[in-house]
């Protein structure tokens, strides 16, 4: 029998608050109308939308006009670029860096099939990536910089402000992506140097397949889902109210205050016990890191077999999207890291219901895996482990 | 990736890793790597009488790569010693449910047993 | 004190069946895992998103592997018309109907301004759509023809078998918009000529914010939303479960032999009492009907006013979509309607857990306030009504 | 559409809908259209001695239309006839809450209670 499996996999999604499932089960029996339909229960359902819209506008410090519901921090991704950069005006150029989520590199590729020139910066050997080398990047035809919040590799915080500032001075749109960070890092969106800014509710303790655009006002966005007068025009399809009522309870729970410092103890905690793994080094600057990501490699142990390995540990080997792909990650070669060492990475990362008998338990088994399966390679080439 | 039971069995408690001692009488040795497919693998064999008597292996590589390294050192015990040049991977591949894209690393397997018995391979 | 609320507006959108509340709420608190990821609670999710596949694929007589999840049937149906049309290929050439849901009518709008044609076929006074007329709209360069199943207004059912069969013949695909008919009207995708056809949840009892496309082997699309790999690349984005699950419970549940009749009983008997109502129309051939929808012209009533009248009913104007908007139904005008004649209808759709009582309560209300506005407008002029 | 409950009582209970007798002595009446908009008004006024004594009206309009024409009837009860020719549409938005868009509509009150002192209007 395998011991009970531990969730360190917070940053691919999180479960559901139970507040947040109460919310919406109650949404879900009671009011189902169309939140579009002008007889009363769609006014209520109606309503129902509108409060959680200023639940999450509230906790991004945003004003409640300025947010608008996608499906998620994908499709928000892909509508303030494809939004900005398909609108059909001038300026076809787009900056963004070379650790950003698939949702925006995928993106970037698509515009760049369709005619837009897209530049894209490197970041640091700590993951950051540098305000300079984004305004050197910035040129005449540059329409939109897209640069994330926090990585959802390395938990590593991007220099949004510096860049956001840099965005202005050139008059220049800013797209932040921010759905690791939302609820866990503060973002003042309404008076911060930010444009658009890609929300998610799942990572928050919220449900999976909502999430927000928020589009500053005076930016004007192409609508890419075309058909109904919903969300002002700029996304259309039947509103789906249970999942923006968990949502905007999830936003609402969430209080970065004081769930930022536990989270970081939990994260600290469990560094604490895996940097006494021989070789174990943490990918990602130490400082400007979010609470809930902790990227490690352990070098010289392949990387499927260490996951294999330790099976009864929900973490991931890079991001979910691209689990059951066999390429490294893109993230840790942008910090540098060879393909095996990169390969030979785990990301843990704690949420609202990590205890500290979890973080204890899996760095217990880490401490007992990982010098296993060196045994198996113990005489393998250097580059095995370099 | 899905692994079969009998992977993720020979994964848990690989039965014959390790090396041999240096001085074991017929000791041969051989290894095969392919760095863009992240694999290694290296068989010991002794052999005494043109027969394989006792097996080790090591491997870097995937849990595909060590269950079949494992089954392979297993079965080649016993056998003549040209049974090592006659390992295929695409019989370890049924055998363990391998899906067809890993059998690049399964080669590495039949190429490092064959390396034993070619005289080429020394350890490294 | 008004009465209590009586709910005739299920094309609009349905009430969640009990039984898929259920499922989903079982899923939500016990299931949380991302599909995407790997581990053992990934797979466990994996395995609930590919259940929920086959029962949807199973009710649509299609093969598992050729239903792809998206946020609901607008998703669908501009992934359905953009993902052929700016997919690069040659062809630039849509044919459409004038009667379609506004998910298509914009996607085709905006597809015109990029540069593709589009043909819209009118429609005869029935609400049918001639497959001559599709025919003699198709040409050489025409990549696509989208036309519905079943007219969210009206109800009345297009023959979506003649029209497949002439694509198939001129080497054109057909989309077809199922978001009415999928579980009230016969449909089996694998045998059919259709080469798309979109599907939603939420008006089958189902989640909103959930749906599906089909697409047949060998129809290549460009993704519309990009980013991970999920649904083999055509569609990215967290896959949402619990909203999955719910889809699948959903369509697993639907058994239109059994509720069909039952509609039609429903419906039926509504007409029966309001076309006792002087001068009451109904639109929309009375063959070729979806059970579920009853589309009803007052003359010489304001259709703001009737709507305000009868307000302890939760019917519509036409589509939720457009709910809110003055114009004229853009259906009900293709039928040949006047202006003041489309804004004089209402539709009524029955569902799930409509009942006779309701029924009879429901034409009772429209009993008493049609002649009572009527009185209010008595010498109104001829053009109020006809 | 939100309408104030001002608007919703009217509706629900119009107090002056109708027409006055064809015999009634002082009887004028007005009214006006516009088809694009889908709105047509008519009051009919009894007048006495320079002053409103009875109005009643009939509307084919949207809720804030028959609210207003509704209000204005009442009004209009009591106060001289030139009252007639200075209804004012924002006045009555403003009072019934009615949004802007709907200004369009509520000016052929105006037009209407004007021409029943204009003597132009007959009844159609
Ligand atoms: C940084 C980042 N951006 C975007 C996304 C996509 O969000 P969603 O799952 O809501 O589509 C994710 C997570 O999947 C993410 O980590
Ligand atoms: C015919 C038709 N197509 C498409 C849609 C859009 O579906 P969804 O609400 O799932 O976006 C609807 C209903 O809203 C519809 O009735």
């Amino acid at each position: 029998m395998r011991r009970r499996e531990i969730y360190l996999d917070y940053a691919a999604t999180a479960p559901l608050d139970p507040a947040v499932a109460a919310a919406m089960t109650d949404c879900m029996t009671r009011e189902f109308a169309n939140p579009s339909s002008v007889h009363d229960p769609g006014r209520r359902a109606r309503r129902l939308v509108e409060n959680a819209r200023a639940q999450v506008a509230a906790r991004v410090g945003a004003p409640a006009g300025r947010i608008f519901f996608t499906s998620g921090a994908t499709e928000s991704n892909n509508l303030a670029l494809q939004g900005v950069l398909r609108g059909g005006r001038a300026r076809p150029h787009l900056v963004t860096s070379r650790i950003e989520h698939k949702s925006v590199l995928d993106t970037a590729r698509a515009l760049e099939a369709a005619g837009v020139a897209v530049s894209y910066v490197d970041c640091d050997a700590g993951g950051r990536v540098n305000p300079h080398d984004v305004a050197a990047a910035i040129g005449p035809e540059t329409a939109l910089v897209s640069i994330m919040h926090v990585n959802n590799e390395t938990g590593v915080i991007q220099d949004v402000a510096a860049i956001g500032a840099i965005c202005r001075e050139r008059g220049v749109w800013f797209h932040v992506d921010a759905a690791q960070s939302a609820g866990k890092v503060p973002l003042a969106l309404g008076d911060a140097a930010i444009d658009l800014c890609s929300l998610t509710a799942h990572k928050l303790c919220g449900p999976k397949g909502i999430g927000a655009l928020y589009v500053a006002g005076g930016v004007l966005l192409a609508p890419q889902i075309h058909g109904g007068e919903q969300e002002r025009g700029l996304r259309a399809g039947t509103l789906a109210t249970h999942q923006i009522v968990g949502m905007g309870a999830a936003y609402e729970l969430a209080d970065p205050a004081a769930e930022a410092p536990r989270l970081a103890a939990l994260r600290d905690r469990l560094w604490d016990a895996l940097r006494a793994v021989p070789g174990a080094r943490l990918n990602g600057a130490a400082e400007h890191r979010s609470p809930h990501v902790l990227n490690v490699t352990f070098p010289g142990v392949e990387g499927e077999s260490l996951r294999l390995a330790l099976r009864d540990l929900a973490i991931s080997a890079g991001s979910a999207c691209a689990a059951d792909s066999p390429e490294a990650s893109h993230v840790l070669r942008g910090l540098g890291l060879s393909d095996p060492l990169a390969a030979s990475s785990l990301r843990f990362s704690v949420g609202r219901f990590t205890t500290e008998d979890e973080i204890a338990a899996a760095a217990g088994r880490v401490a007992v895996e990982v010098p296993r399966l060196r045994e198996v390679a113990k005489s393998a080439p250097r580059w095995c482990s370099v | 990736m899905e692994y079969s039971s009998e992977v993720v069995r020979r994964c848990d408690a690989p039965r014959r890793v390790g090396e041999l001692p240096r001085a074991t009488p017929g000791l041969s040795s051989g290894e095969a790597e392919d760095r863009s497919l992240q694999v290694w693998v290296r068989f010991e064999l002794q052999v005494q009488d043109g027969v394989i008597q006792t097996v080790r292996f090591e491997a870097f590589g995937c849990p595909h790569t060590v269950a079949a390294a494992d089954l392979t050192a297993e079965r080649l015990e016993g056998q003549p010693v040209n049974a090592a040049r006659r390992v295929d991977a695409k019989e370890l591949m049924r055998e363990l449910e391998v899906p067809i894209e890993k059998l690049g690393k399964l080669l590495k397997i039949e190429d490092a047993a064959a390396a034993c018995v070619s005289g080429t391979a020394t350890r490294t």
